[in-house]
Order: structure tokens, then sequence, then C-alpha cells
């Protein structure tokens, strides 16, 4: 009962501040709302028994993404600063638009995705030995591959983002 | 091997649980509990404030060959209660020209961050409250939101000086962290668990500090700095330098919100000692010599707590040690310390790590019915 | 490179630590401090010619030294001091002016000695009693010729100059 | 009263819950990145879909495979690559702010034609 | 001499030499920067150092008398240039920046004490006077009805923008110029900041950490000395001396003190000399022990600031059980000292000496290796010393950017000439070898002091003097070596018991004017501590 | 008990901190107005320009590395854990993972990105 | 509340001067009548104020320097917990003027004042701040502080020796102990 409580509450933080940081017009509160967005994901993720997920988004987010956003309004942005939307008129339609498809999405959900689950608290996931275990090996289900392929990734994103933001006029 | 435990508090807190079971129903009994734990941790986390806040002014002053606060009570023992009751009803003002909602969330992540940490801390046997399995990246993934509350103080007071202390505690901040994180992976490796009880648990008769051996120091040593760095004390200071930014990224705060900086601060210093002494050097566990029972018995009588808060005040000795030994860095040497010394340094402190514990040559492997658990 | 890489870290290490012993020591080494106001009547250090407040000394018989010649007066960089003079009867029916107040102000003086130095009859001296801090400005201005003092009949007798520029001689 | 609420919150939460929220996120996300015109904005937009997803395949995972962790190791994959991704976009809107001091999408638009 | 003269009269045939100690030469103000020109590039001794810049107001005319000596030797010649102009409306002279960076600020502030303005000067502001303010204190037709100037307490935004006179074709163009750039980050530090040393105030514009401009503004603190002194007696004007530059009270003191007696003509025993030059280098080392102290602070090292201070406090305890006093000492007074010591005074200084010889090596071991005081030290800052010569940089300082300039030595006064110490040279002129130069010359005072304490002679410390002293109709110079530099008075006395004009030469001045230079480039911690390693003293510099 | 629910009462406990902090020193503590005390300060002075600063892009670029090396450290926390099961199969692939990001550090480093700006 | 009962560590009540001022402080206030609980919760309130006084030192010239002295080790305002020297006037609680106060330096000063978070207090250190001291004569000095802002504490000297200052800041201990919190309408 408990969980549900607190999924409610999470999930309202989510909706409202999902909303918040896309029309507010200050753009670091926006970010600021965001986080908030991101740390309550990180809630529902420990609801669902993902701790290490939920330490991941947090740190991932929280730690870097926030602190760079952070830097990057910093950088371009002047405080009180606001940014510009689109004309009141565009917006309504753009808002009326999302709203349809998000009631389009709900009632998908509402319709088809109901009594076909089964849910159960089982420990996959959260037990982290396992999930080392399934990340360093190179059966099915396992993502050895992947997880080198990240670190290409990464180490491209690490000369890339340098190239990018170094290079001057 | 069952000692006997006299002056545990797990014995209250069990006791304690079995009452209020036998008492009401079990929704009732647990919310109970959880009021208490609340009530308990806050009480923990103002009581040690004080006392450290104290302690470090007192320790402050013998290092400086002075005698520091000694007119408030005896030995000026209430000094930082009277502080606490000032700031408490000292103005906040409002400052026209800053971001009013982000400037009042900043002391919110401060605080947050540093209370989800303290929460973590094992502060001895069956005395912690938060245990996650990923105890360890908890406590990094957490930690890290603290540096949220600072670049939004500094950035939503719209001041210059808070604006540079922030930027400046930005990139310290990110540089760091990173080191911290690999110190404390490296002990992972060793104990293989994340599970802060299970890694104070896996010290039993070697603390990692020594089992480790070179490896295991450098990690420390390392942790250590890159642990004071993120707190933003002496020499690391840079953000709020004040001899050169005013109070860098708190200046505009007033009365309590700067209060709750300040606290922050102190508690952070607790917690990075905290956590090395979970990590390095056996957390609440009293030492223990395989074999010799009467030793280890003697040893049980003085409860873990005792053992844990010892083994952190001597970090925290050593951190202000170090904080008043010390002229500040620049930005550039200390990202050059980060970037260039401590994380390279950590990277291959790793392999040789994994290597000791691949090849046995750490003590527990050495000697296995010395150490061993 | 490798080689200074090394080389500076275990200089740069080894200078902190021998940083680190020094305040090592100082944490053991006797503290200086001086606990004032516990000290007070006890250890307490105040040099004799530390110059705090400007007395006029008073005999028993509630007589002073000041023959209201305004040298002081001229002499003070700053017009701390302002001497008032009233003007009496002696016995024998002569006019005479006398001190009535002599009135010096704590709060602006320099403390510069001119003052003490130059007053020909020697009637102020500096005390040393350094507590003195006021709620109120007003209090800083004092007059330092006690209620019904007058001046003091003497001999004149010329003080050797050294005794005179010394105020611990009084 | 009482007892309809009890029932409904007995139990565990609901998928569609789940669903539903990461819905939400995920066409503030939509409005966010066509309404602005702020690249940040934009990026911030673009983090609210991302997460959307990401707790999507969680929520799958939890509710409808819970023995085997492939959702959970896409998300984590996931956040990898947004992490990636928001980096590399940051810079790039850097790079764009320092040449036109500015970072507006209609004013990128203008300079293009 | 005589050489120079001849090259004077040959370029300026119209200039008037006054063949008097030391030599002086007054010209028209249009051919000052020739006559300095010729001076400066005088083969034979250059004479590349503008010691002072002193604002007159002769009564009808208003003018300036430069000071003039060579860094090569300091003090070996010296001259003395006048000019002067007849408009008191609309003084104009010329600026002498292009020659002696020095003149920058020293003109600024003749500016605002006696409204003269200079063609060429590229930043004419008044210098310590708000620019609003009305009249020129100095002139001796100054308006000082309160009521001209009342006290304002609202804060005003700080306008940055100067004037520039130019002259083109013989016409005064004045122009307005943007100090800083129009998107230039503009950060105050001070006046109401721990690290300036008091109330400076630089006003900083920053690229990122990076300084990319200092704008000096100075006159937060002051006070009128050399205006008040123009009404006071000359033993009265001593105690403001004491809290010009604090830290060298007793030198500053010792300065005007002895102008006085040799133009008095008073002779000043024995005794009192030993004591005065006693006091005079425990002064220094008090001087450069807060000066350590004060630079550790900069550089975060707060411990160290106390370790200083301690020292620094068994000083004080000998001064005030000396004069009374501990930091404003009033101990010298023309003719003498106005207390003898006390009797276990030579003991006492005695057992200091050893001890302090003990901290330094403490202070080294404790701070001079430190690698990371090091990094924030060694090559930041740096001065080299044609700019020490041309900012008239003195005293460690100068003396850390390889240029000799130890009054002490070129113009021995007091008891100088007879004991024997080092001048301490550094070659590097950057933060690390002016932060050493102090710490050696704590050593070379101790040095001193050791070698006069023992021989303190018998005898009385004090002539009698006059009540009223009267200065014979003249001008007067006098230097020191205090703890910042070369301090030095000029009195120009009309035979009152006031003088008619009252000048002193601060060395803090020439160190500030310095800093927009030296700090370019470097980063914003860099500059706290370049500050702390030059020591400037700020009512020093306003007077 | 589970760790779940108590992370929550610690976040609560954190939040009711400051919230009941502030309420409290809000609701008592004195309260004075003048228009200077609503500015920044500034060593006394009023500020000129505005307080934001076109920063230095050095910062980021830490960021970004940051960033990059908190990623990898999501993968490498739960290798840390199986080092010993995985032996040294487990070992070559870290071994590839730190080393291709280690060229990363290697070409920030040789850029000159790790020299402050 | 009893002016008798302001006690200060090592200086009995009688041995200090200007004890009228905070009788007829006391006076003041009995008359307006005060319930005893609240006079409690005051006390202890003002036990915090007096002990724990932040101070920012507004350090203009000499008297700074003593200040510096007494903040060092033989002097130590460590023991009066009064140490932690803020610079920002939002942390601070006594502002310390040392020094002379000059007309350009005049708006700064107020500035600084009123920045300060309320209860501030301030404290006139030396001739200077009290009155203009050596420099009363002179065209640019402010004479005085209390033309600018309210003081509380005046403590002559040039320079006050630093036990001078901890008189000072212990008479003004003493009447922040008088102080009304609750219910009061001045502050
Ligand atoms: S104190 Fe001395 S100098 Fe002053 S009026 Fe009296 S007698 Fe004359
Ligand atoms: S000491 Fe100096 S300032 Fe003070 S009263 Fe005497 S003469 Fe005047
Ligand atoms: S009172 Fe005296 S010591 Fe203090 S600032 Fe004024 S002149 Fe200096």
């Amino acid at each position: 009962m408990a969980e549900q409580i607190i999924f409610y509450i999470l999930a309202a933080v989510i909706a409202t501040f999902s909303i918040m940081a896309v029309s507010t017009k200050r753009i670091i509160r926006s970010a600021t709302f965001l986080l908030f967005v991101l740390l309550s994901v990180a809630g529902l993720y420990l609801i669902l028994g993902y701790q290490y997920l939920m330490a991941v988004q947090i740190a991932v987010y929280a730690g870097g993404i926030m602190v760079l956003f952070i830097f990057a309004i910093l950088l371009t942005h002047k405080p009180g600063e606001s940014a510009p939307s689109k004309p009141i008129a565009k917006r309504l339609l753009i808002a009326l638009l999302s709203v349809g498809g998000l009631a389009f999405c709900t009632h998908i959900i509402v319709h088809n995705v109901s009594k076909v689950y089964s849910y159960s608290l089982g420990t996959t996931g959260s037990d982290i030995k396992y999930i080392g275990l399934t990340m360093m090996g190179t059966d099915k289900y396992q993502y050895l591959l992947a997880f080198e392929a990240i670190s290409m990734l990464i180490l491209a994103c690490i000369i890339g983002g340098i190239m990018v933001a170094r290079k001057r006029k | 091997m069952n000692y006997s435990q006299p002056l545990e508090l797990s014995h209250v807190t069990a006791w304690l649980d079995e009452v209020l079971r036998g008492a009401m129903p079990e929704f009732w009994a647990l919310l109970i509990e959880y009021v208490l734990i609340g009530v308990v941790l806050l009480t923990l986390y103002a009581v040690l404030a004080l006392i450290l806040i104290y302690a470090e002014r007192k320790i402050t002053a013998f290092f400086q060959s002075r005698l520091g606060p000694n007119r408030v009570g005896k030995w000026g023992i209430v000094q930082s209660v009277a502080d606490m009751v000032k700031i408490l009803i000292k103005e906040i003002i409002y400052v026209k020209k800053v971001d009013k909602v982000l400037f009042y969330v900043a002391p919110f992540f401060m605080i947050v961050a540093s209370m989800l940490t303290f929460g973590a801390i094992p502060f001895g046997q069956g005395l912690q409250v938060v245990d996650f399995n990923i105890g360890v990246f908890y406590v990094l993934a957490v930690s890290s939101l603290g540096i949220i509350g600072v670049l939004l103080a500094g950035w939503s007071s719209n001041n210059k000086y808070s604006m540079v202390g922030a930027m400046r505690s930005g990139a310290q901040f990110v540089s760091y962290e990173l080191s911290a994180g690999l110190a404390l992976m490296t002990m992972v490796v060793l104990s293989g668990t994340m599970q802060l009880s299970e890694i104070v648990e896996s010290q039993r008769y070697c603390w990692n500090l020594f089992n480790g051996h070179i490896s295991a120091v450098i990690a420390f040593v390392i942790y250590l700095i890159s642990g004071h760095a993120e707190t933003n004390r002496g020499p690391f200071d840079l953000p709020e330098a004040e001899s050169e930014l005013i109070a860098g990224y708190h200046t505009e705060y007033s009365g309590l919100q700067f209060g709750f900086f300040y606290l922050a601060e102190y508690l952070n210093m607790f917690i990075i000692a905290a956590i090395a002494t979970t990590v390095f050097l056996g957390g609440w566990m009293p030492i223990q010599v395989k074999g010799w029972d009467t030793f280890n018995q003697i040893m049980w009588y003085i409860p873990s707590y005792l053992w844990f808060f010892a083994k952190a005040a001597v970090l925290v000795f050593i951190s202000l040690w170090v904080r008043w030994s010390f002229p500040r860095l620049r930005i550039d040497q200390l990202l050059n310390l980060e970037w260039k010394y401590l994380l390279p340094i950590n990277l291959v402190n790793i392999f040789v790590m994994v290597l000791l514990v691949l090849s046995g040559l750490t003590l527990t492997g050495l000697f296995p019915n010395v150490f061993g658990n | 490179m490798s080689g200074n890489y090394f080389s500076g870290l275990f200089k740069g290490v080894k200078s902190l630590l021998v940083g680190m012993g020094e305040t090592w020591k100082e944490l053991w080494t006797k503290k200086v401090t001086a606990e004032y106001p516990e000290n007070r009547k006890t250890t307490l250090f105040v040099s004799d010619r530390w110059r705090a407040t400007l007395t006029m000394p008073h005999d028993e018989n509630n007589e002073h030294a000041c023959t209201s010649c305004k040298v002081c007066e001229t002499n003070c960089p700053n017009g701390t001091i302002q001497v008032i003079q009233k003007v009496i009867e002696t016995e024998e029916g002569k006019k005479k002016k006398v001190l009535d107040r002599y009135l010096y102000d704590l709060g602006m003086c320099t403390f510069c000695n001119l003052c003490v130095l130059t007053c020909p009859s020697d009637a102020i001296v500096f005390s040393k009693d350094f507590e003195n801090a006021t709620f109120t400005r007003d209090r800083l201005k004092e007059q330092l010729n006690k209620e019904g003092s007058k001046l003091r009949e003497k001999k004149k007798e010329v003080k050797p100059e050294a005794e005179k520029s010394a105020p611990e001689a009084e | 009263m009482y007892e309809l609420i009890i029932n409904f919150l007995e139990g565990p939460v609901p998928m569609e819950a789940y669903l539903i929220v990461s819905s939400i996120m995920f066409f503030a996300g939509i409005y966010g990145f066509i309404a602005r015109k702020n690249l940040m904005m934009m990026l911030i937009s673009i983090e609210l879909m991302l997460n959307a997803a990401d707790l999507n395949f969680a929520v799958f995972n939890r509710y409808l495979y819970p023995e085997q962790p492939e959702g959970m190791f896409f998300t984590l994959f996931g956040i990898a690559i947004a992490a990636c991704e928001t980096a590399v976009a940051i810079a790039i809107i850097i790079n764009i702010y320092r040449n036109l001091q500015d970072v507006d999408v209609e004013e990128l638009n203008q300079l293009k034609g | 001499m005589e050489t120079i003269k001849k090259l004077i009269l040959e370029k300026l045939p119209e200039a008037v030499i006054e063949d008097k100690q030391p030599l002086c030469v007054s010209v028209e103000p249009k051919q000052v920067h020739l006559l300095m020109e010729t001076l400066y590039n005088n083969p034979e001794y250059n004479f590349d150092v503008l010691l002072k810049v002193i604002g007159m107001d002769w009564g009808e005319k208003l003018g300036v008398i430069y000071f003039l000596t060579g860094s090569k030797d300091l003090f070996a010649k010296e001259i003395v240039v006048k000019t002067a102009t007849a408009d008191r409306e609309n003084p104009l002279l010329y600026s002498l920046t292009d020659l002696y960076e020095t003149a920058l600020l020293n003109e600024r502030e003749i500016y605002a004490m006696f409204g003269i303005r200079f063609i060429n000067n590229p930043d004419m502001r008044k210098f310590f006077l708000n620019e609003d303010w009305i009249g020129y204190p100095l002139r001796k037709d100054y308006d000082g009805a309160p009521a001209l100037n009342p006290m304002k307490v609202e804060s005003k935004e700080i306008q940055d923008v100067t004037r520039r006179l130019t002259e083109v074709d013989g016409k005064i163009q004045e122009e307005r110029i943007d100090i800083f750039e129009v998107d230039d980050y503009i950060i105050n530090i001070g006046p109401q900041h721990p690290s300036t040393h008091g109330v400076m105030h630089f006003r900083t514009a920053l690229d990122g950490e990076i300084i990319k401009k200092i704008d000096v503004h100075s006159g937060y603190i002051h006070r009128g000395i050399e205006k008040l002194s123009e009404n006071l007696g000359y033993h009265q004007i001593l105690h403001f001396t004491d809290r010009l530059d604090y830290l060298s009270a007793n030198i500053n003191r010792h300065c005007l003190c002895m102008c006085i007696e040799k133009a008095a003509e008073i002779e000043v025993p024995e005794r009192a000399q030993y004591i005065r030059t006693i006091l005079d280098e425990l002064t220094r080392i008090e001087s450069h022990l807060l000066g350590w102290a004060a630079q550790c602070n900069d550089l975060g090292a707060t411990t160290a600031f106390v370790y200083g201070m301690r020292e620094r406090e068994m000083i004080l305890h000998i001064f005030e059980k000396v004069c009374g006093g501990r930091l404003i000492m009033n101990q010298n007074v023309i003719g003498g000292v106005m207390f003898d010591i006390y009797p276990e005074f030579q003991k006492e200084v005695k057992e200091f000496i050893p001890y302090m010889r003990e901290k330094l090596i403490e202070y080294d071991r404790f701070f001079s290796h430190n690698v990371i005081a090091l990094g924030r030290m060694i090559g930041i800052g740096v001065l080299k010393q044609e700019d020490a010569v041309s900012y008239a940089i003195t005293g460690p300082a100068g003396r850390a950017s390889g240029w000799s300039c130890d009054v002490r030595k070129h113009k021995a006064y007091s008891l100088y000439d007879q004991v024997e110490f080092k001048e301490v040279i550094r070659k590097e002129g950057d933060s690390y070898a002016r932060y050493l130069n102090r710490l050696d010359e704590i050593a070379e005072s101790l040095h001193i002091i050791e070698q006069l304490i023992d021989n303190i002679p018998e005898g009385s410390f004090q002539t009698k003097t006059k009540p009223i002293i009267r200065i014979p109709e003249g001008e007067y110079y006098q230097s020191v070596e205090a703890g910042r530099g070369v301090f030095s008075v000029f009195i120009d006395s009309r035979g009152d018991k006031t003088p008619y004009r009252l000048k002193f030469r601060s060395p803090s001045m020439s160190l500030v004017s310095a800093m927009p230079l030296i700090c370019k480039g470097e980063k914003l911690a860099d500059f706290i501590g370049i500050g702390g390693s030059m020591d400037y003293v700020i009512p020093d510099i306003d007077r | 008990m589970d760790s779940s629910s108590l992370f929550l009462v610690v976040l609560l406990t954190g939040i009711t901190l400051v919230v009941a902090g502030l309420g409290m020193a809000i609701l008592i503590s004195p309260r004075s107005f003048n228009l200077q005390k609503t500015e920044s300060y500034e060593c006394g002075l009023p500020t000129k320009g505005s307080s934001w600063m076109q920063f230095k892009v050095g910062y980021y670029l830490y960021a970004i590395l940051y960033l990059m090396f908190d990623v990898e450290a999501i993968f490498l926390f739960p290798w840390s854990t199986v080092v010993r099961d995985l032996g040294l199969a487990g070992l070559f692939s870290i071994a590839f993972f730190i080393g291709v990001l280690a060229l990363g550090l290697a070409y920030a480093w040789k850029k000159g990105v790790l020299k402050w700006m | 509340m009893d002016v008798k009962d302001v006690k200060i560590k090592g200086i009995p009540y009688a041995e200090f001067k200007h004890n009228d001022y905070l009788e007829d402080y006391v006076k003041e206030l009995q008359a307006n009548g005060v319930n005893v609980v609240v006079s409690k919760l005051d006390e202890l309130i003002n036990w915090g104020r007096s002990n724990s006084m932040w101070p920012l030192i507004f350090a203009t010239s000499c008297c700074g320097i003593e200040f510096m002295a007494t903040a060092a080790a033989h002097h130590d305002i460590a023991r009066f917990g009064m140490e932690v020297v803020r610079n920002s006037p939002r942390q601070s609680d006594v502002m310390i003027v040392a020094g002379t106060i000059v007309h350009k330096m005049a708006p700064l000063l107020k500035r600084v004042y009123d920045q300060m978070a309320e209860p501030k207090y301030v404290l006139a250190m030396g001739g200077c701040a009290i009155s203009g001291g050596p420099f009363v004569d002179s065209y640019h000095v402010v004479e005085g502080v209390e033309k600018i802002v309210p003081v509380d504490v005046y403590v002559p000297g040039c320079p006050p020796r630093p036990e001078s200052l901890f008189y000072g800041l212990m008479q003004l201990q003493r009447k922040v102990k008088l102080e009304q919190f609750f219910f009061n309408k001045e502050r």
C-alpha cells in the first residue's frame, strides 16, 4: 500500500514537473525541474526493485548530466534571461496535439495492456553480482559486446565533444 | 564466534521492535519505528554537526597555539550550541535579484544529499538505516546531489563572487567525484561486494587498508584527498575562498539558509571520514585477532559504535590537520592534481588491485588462517 | 618527462609532510594566549607606560596641580582638551583665573602625549586603565577635575626633564 | 469510500499507471521539443523523452519478463547513450552559441537561408 | 653635476638653475618634457627614477616639483625640477607618463589636490577624491566649508569613463575614454574585502578566471593629512606619520624628525640615535612579519598568519614597554626620543633575536618549500627591473626585481653607516622572490640589532627643544628606508611655525600602481597572492 | 523494514529538517527592510552590469570528461564485485574497456584540455 | 530580568563601567512588563546571540591591524567564540568599524550596514571611528561613524589595545543579554 502511495506521489511529481520543465520561461529553472523529474524516475526504479538503476540514474543524471546542463546554461545564458517560445497560437496547437497524442496512448494502454502482465518482485536486477556476471558474459542475454561497444562510444564522445567545443570561430 | 556485547545498541533496537510489534498492528509499529528512526537520525545529525564545529574550532586553535572557544560553558563546550541558537533566529534576507525558487531550493540539495549519505553509514553493529546492496555506489551517487546545490546557490544568487565560486565548485566537484569513485571501486574489487555492511563484515580480521597493502594505501590516500576536495574544505575551499571571493557561492545567504550550508559542510567532512572508516578501516568492527578469544571478547566489550566514532574521529583529525597546514590550491593546481596525478594513478591502481586479488597476494590470500574470515 | 613527473610528485609530497610536521609540533607547544579578562587581576600584561586615558591626579584634599594655563590645550593637535577657566576672588581680594572644568574627550584623543609632556605643572598623567568602552558617545567626554577640587598650593619646584617625560615616575 | 480507496491501493501498482506516467513525460517532451525555440530547451525535452523510454524498458521488464534483466540492461545502456548524446549535443550548442551569440533555432534557420 | 648643468643649459638655455643641494632647475611647462628626456637619457648617469612628484601652490602660481635620481646608484646624484603655471583657473601641465610610469597616479593625485591637469596623461581622473568633489583641497585658497562637500551616504554607481587631454597643433583637445570594454565582466575587489590589505579598490575585468584589466581606485581612506599638517606646529605633525604606514610607524616618524632636525639644526644625542635605529629595525621586522603573515593568509594558509602574528606580538610587547604604544608608538620626537629605554630592554631584545632566528627556520620548513605555495608564487606576478625602476618600486619588492634601492646603503642616515649588513637582492622579480626577500630582510635586521644592542651609549636621550619650532625658509628633503621602500618627506617652509607645504612620498603608491601591470593575464587567485607579496599599506597611499 | 522504505524515511528526514528549520526561522526571526539590503553585496559597491559572465569553455570540457568517466563507472561497478568470479577473462575485457577510456584521457591531455585556461 | 544577573565571566558586575546605562535600559524594559516564560526564552536567545557574535571587520586603517592582533594567538578572540569572521555582511552579527571613515567610504559603510541581517550591532573601535580622532579637522573625514550608522559600543583608544576591544565586546554582550526579543517593536 505504501508502495502505491509513494508511486502516486512520484507520478504526480513527474507529471507536474515535466510539464513545468517544458513550459517555464527561465531555462535554469527548467533544468532544475527536469532534475526533479529525473530524480522521481529514480524513485520509480527503486519501487520497481531496480536499486542499481536508481543509483545509476542519480549518479549519471544528477551528478553528470545536470552539471553539464548547468554549465552549458551558464555558458550560454544570462541569469534572468528567459528562453522564448513560439507564438502562443502555435504553442496552443502543439499542446493540443500533444494532449491528443497522450489521450490516444492512454487509450491504447488502458485497453490493451491490462491483464497481460504478471507482476512479481523477483530479485533479478537487484543482485549486483548477477548484473556484473551478465554484463561480462558472452552468452545469450549477456552483454560483453555491448559493454565494449559502449567504451568505444564513450571514447568517440570524448573526442567529439572536445573537438566540437574547442573549435574556435 | 558469539561474543557477549553488553553495550550494543542493537539490543535496544531489537527490543523496541519486539515491544512495538507486540503492542499494535504491524503497520502502526512500522510507522512508529520509521518516525523514531527519523528523529534519531535528525538528532544525531545535529549533534554531530555541533560536536564537529566545536572540535574543529578547538583543534584549529591548538594548531595555531591558541586556546579556542573557552568562555561558554566549561572549555567553551557549548559554543556551537550558542551559534546554533543565534543562527536560528537570524534574519533571512530577501535579495531582489536572486532567482527565488532556486535560491530556496539550493539548501535542500545540500542537506538532503548529506542526509541521504549519512543514512547509509553503518554506525555500529546493526546501526545502519539504509543498507542497499549497492551501498558504495549509492553513496557516490547520492553525494553528487550536493553539487547541484552549490551550483544552484551560486547561480541563483546573481552575485559575481557566487558565480565564480559556483563555477569553480562545479569543475572541482566533477573532477574529484571521479577519483573518489575509483578509489572506492578499488576496494570493492578487494572485498567483492558493494554492500557497506558486508564490507565491514569482510574486514573482521584484517582491515582492507592492510589487506590490499600498497594498492589499498594508495586508494585510501586518494579517497581522503578527493573526499576533501568534494566537501570544499581547505585546502580545497576554492568555491568559498574567503580571501578571494568573500564567501563564495553562499555570499548572499543569510540566517538559517547559510546555516544549512555551514551544517552540510561539517557533516560532509564527517561523512567522508565515516565512509573511509567503513571501507578502509574496518568500520565499526572491533580489532579482532583470529584465535585470541579473550582478547576479542575484551574488544567486543567496547561497543561497536564507539569503535566506529573513534576511527572516524582520527580521520576527521587528519582532515583538520591537513586543512590548517596548507595554503589553498589554485584552480589549475587543483585540476592538475586530479587529472594528471590522481586519475591516472587511480586507473593503474585498480589494475594492481585486480592483479593482487587474482593472484592471491592480498593478506587474506597469503595468510588465510590468520586473516581470513 | 616521466622522471620529472615522479620526482615532482615525491618532492611535493615530502614538502607537504614537512609542513604538516611543523603544525604537529605546534600542536603540542605551549599556548601563548593570555586570557583576558580572566587574568586581569593576575598576569595581565600592560606596560606602565601604556597610555589609555588621561587623568588628573587629585590628592587626599581633593586638590590638583592644574593652573589652567592652557598650554596643553594649545599643544593638543586635534582639540581633545578644553580648559575652561573661571574667575574667583582670592583671599587677598585679587581676581584670579582658576580651573573650572577640564574637559577631555577620550573618544578623540590620539595619545600623542604632547599634553603631558608640555604641561608645566605636571597636572595630568596618562593612566593605564584601558577598560573604557562605553555605550554612549557622551560618556567618553570626561571632566578630569573632580567636583569641588581646587589648585594645590605648591612651592615651585622644577622636576628634572627625564622624569617628567616618563609617566611611570609619577 | 474508504474501502474503495483501500482496495484500489491494495496490491502492486498497475502497470498502466507506469505507462501513463511515462507517456506524460514523453508528450511533455514532444511539446517542449516543438514549442520551444531554444536549443537547450529542446535538449531538455529530448532528455524527458529518453527517460520515458528508459522507464518503459524497466517497467516492461519487471511486469512482463521478471525473470530476465533484459529491460534493465537496455535502460542501463540507454542512460549511458543518453549521457554521450547530451555531451555532444551540448558541445555543439556551445559551439553554435560561440559563433552566433544565441541559441535560438529560428536564428539558425535564418543563418542557413 | 657640472656636466649635467652644462648639458641642461645646452638644451634649454632659458632654464633657471639654482645651485643648492640638490640641484634645482626651473623651467616653463612646455619644456619640462624635453628637460626630462635629456636627463633620462643622460649618458653619464640616467635620471631614470622619478622618486617624488610634488604638487605645489606657490601662491600665485601652481606647479609641480619633480625629484629625480638614478637607478644605477640611487641618490648618487639628485636633481629637482620645478615647473609652474600662472593660470589658476585652468592650469595645464605636461604629463611625464611616457617616461616614468610612476607619474600616472601621482599626476592624478595632483589633479585631485591642486586641479592641475596634465596633457597626454592617459587617465585624467581624480585620484583619492570623488569626481564631484568641489574645490582642490591642497590649494591655499581652498574653501573647506563642510556645506560645499557634505557627507553623502547614498551609494552611487561608478562611472568608468575618463578624460584625456591631448595637444594637437597647439590646441588642447579633450576626449572621453571608456576604461573597460562594453561587455567586460567587471568585479569589484575591495574596498571592503578581506584581502586588499585595507581599503584598496580594484575594479577588475575578468575573462573567466583570468584578469584582463585592473583599474585602481583609491581614496577610501584619504584623510587629508598633508592639508591638516599645514595648520599644525612641527611637533604636532609628528603624530600623523605613525598613521600613514602604521606598520612602519617608527621609521616614518624618524624620517620626519630627521628632516625637521636637519632644517632646524638640532643635534640628536648619540643614545637617541641608537634607540631610534634599534626600534626602526624592530619595526621593520614587525612589518615584514605582518607582511609575511598576510601574504600566507592571502594564499589561504591561515595558520601561517597566526604564527607570524604571534612572533610579532613579542616585538609589540617590547614596543609597549619602551613607548607605551603597540602599533602607533609616538616614540621619536624632534631632538631625540620621547622615552628612554627601560632597564631590561637590552636583555629582552637579545632574547628575541635567537628566538626569531629559530622561527625563521620554522617558517621556512612550514611554508617556503610547500609545493602548493611554490606553485602559487614562483613565476607569478613578475616585475622586471626596468618596470620596477619606471614605477619607482623600492623596498623588498624593488630589490626582488634586482634593483639595489636600499636607502640605508645608498644614503645612509642615523647609524646605518656604522653597521654592517647585506642588501638582499634577488633577480627573479616574482612573488616568491618578494616573499623570500622579506624573510631574509628579517634576518638582516636581526643582524643589525645585534650589532647595536650592546653598544647603546649612556647620556641623554633627548635634546631640549623650544616649545615652538620654526624652520628657516627653504625646501628640505629626507628619505629613509621604510618597511615597504623609500619613504621620504618634503618640507617647504616659509619660516613659520607651521610648514607651508608638507609632502610624504609613500612607497606603497608605487607598489599599487604596478598592480595592473603585473597582474594582467594572471588568475584571480594569483591576483590576491600578488597583492599579498607586494604588501602595500593603503593609508600610506591615501594619506 | 526494507531498504527502500528506509531510504524514503531518510529522505523525508532531510526534507523535514530544512522545511521545519526554515519555517521556524522565517516565522520568528526579526525582519527589517531597507532598499540597499535587497541588493547584492559586492564589497559594498553597487554592481555593474550583469553578474553573468561568459565562462571559459574549459569548465565544460572537464564536465564532459567527468560524464564519460561517470558512465564508465556505472559499468565498472558491477564488474568490480565479480572480479574474483570472472578471473582473467574479466580482466582482459575490462582492460580493453579502461584502455579505450585512458586513450580518451590521453587525447584530452594531449589536446591541452587539462591545462587550465 | 535584573541587570545584576547579566554575568560576564571574569569581570564582576560592579567592576564594569557605565552600568547606569544598562540599569536605565532595564528599567525601561520592565516598565513594559514581560511575562516569565517569554523572558526565559528571551534569556536563551540572548545567551546564544551574545556568545556567538560573528564579526564583520570594517577595517580601514591602523585599528584594523590591532584587530588582527586580537584575532591572533596572543589574544585570541576565538575564546569569545567570535573568530568566525564572515566577510559577507549577510552572515555577520556585529560590525566592527576599525579605522577612519572618510567621505568616500561613507556610502559603503552605510550600504554594508544596511545589508547586514538583523539583529546587527556596531562597535566603533578607535578614536577615528568614534569621532574622527586625529583627523577630526580634515575636510574628508567623517566625524564618527555614529553620523552614518547607529553605534552600540564605543571603544576608545588610538588604537585600542586588544584587551580594550575585548572589554568593548563584553560590554556589547552585556547589552545584548538584556535585549528583548519577543514583542519588541524597535528591532
Ligand atoms: S593641565 Fe597643565 S598645561 Fe593643561 S592647563 Fe593645567 S597646568 Fe596648564
Ligand atoms: S595625548 Fe595628544 S591628543 Fe590626547 S589630549 Fe594629549 S595632546 Fe591631545
Ligand atoms: S583611531 Fe588611531 S589607530 Fe585607530 S584608525 Fe584612527 S588613527 Fe589609526
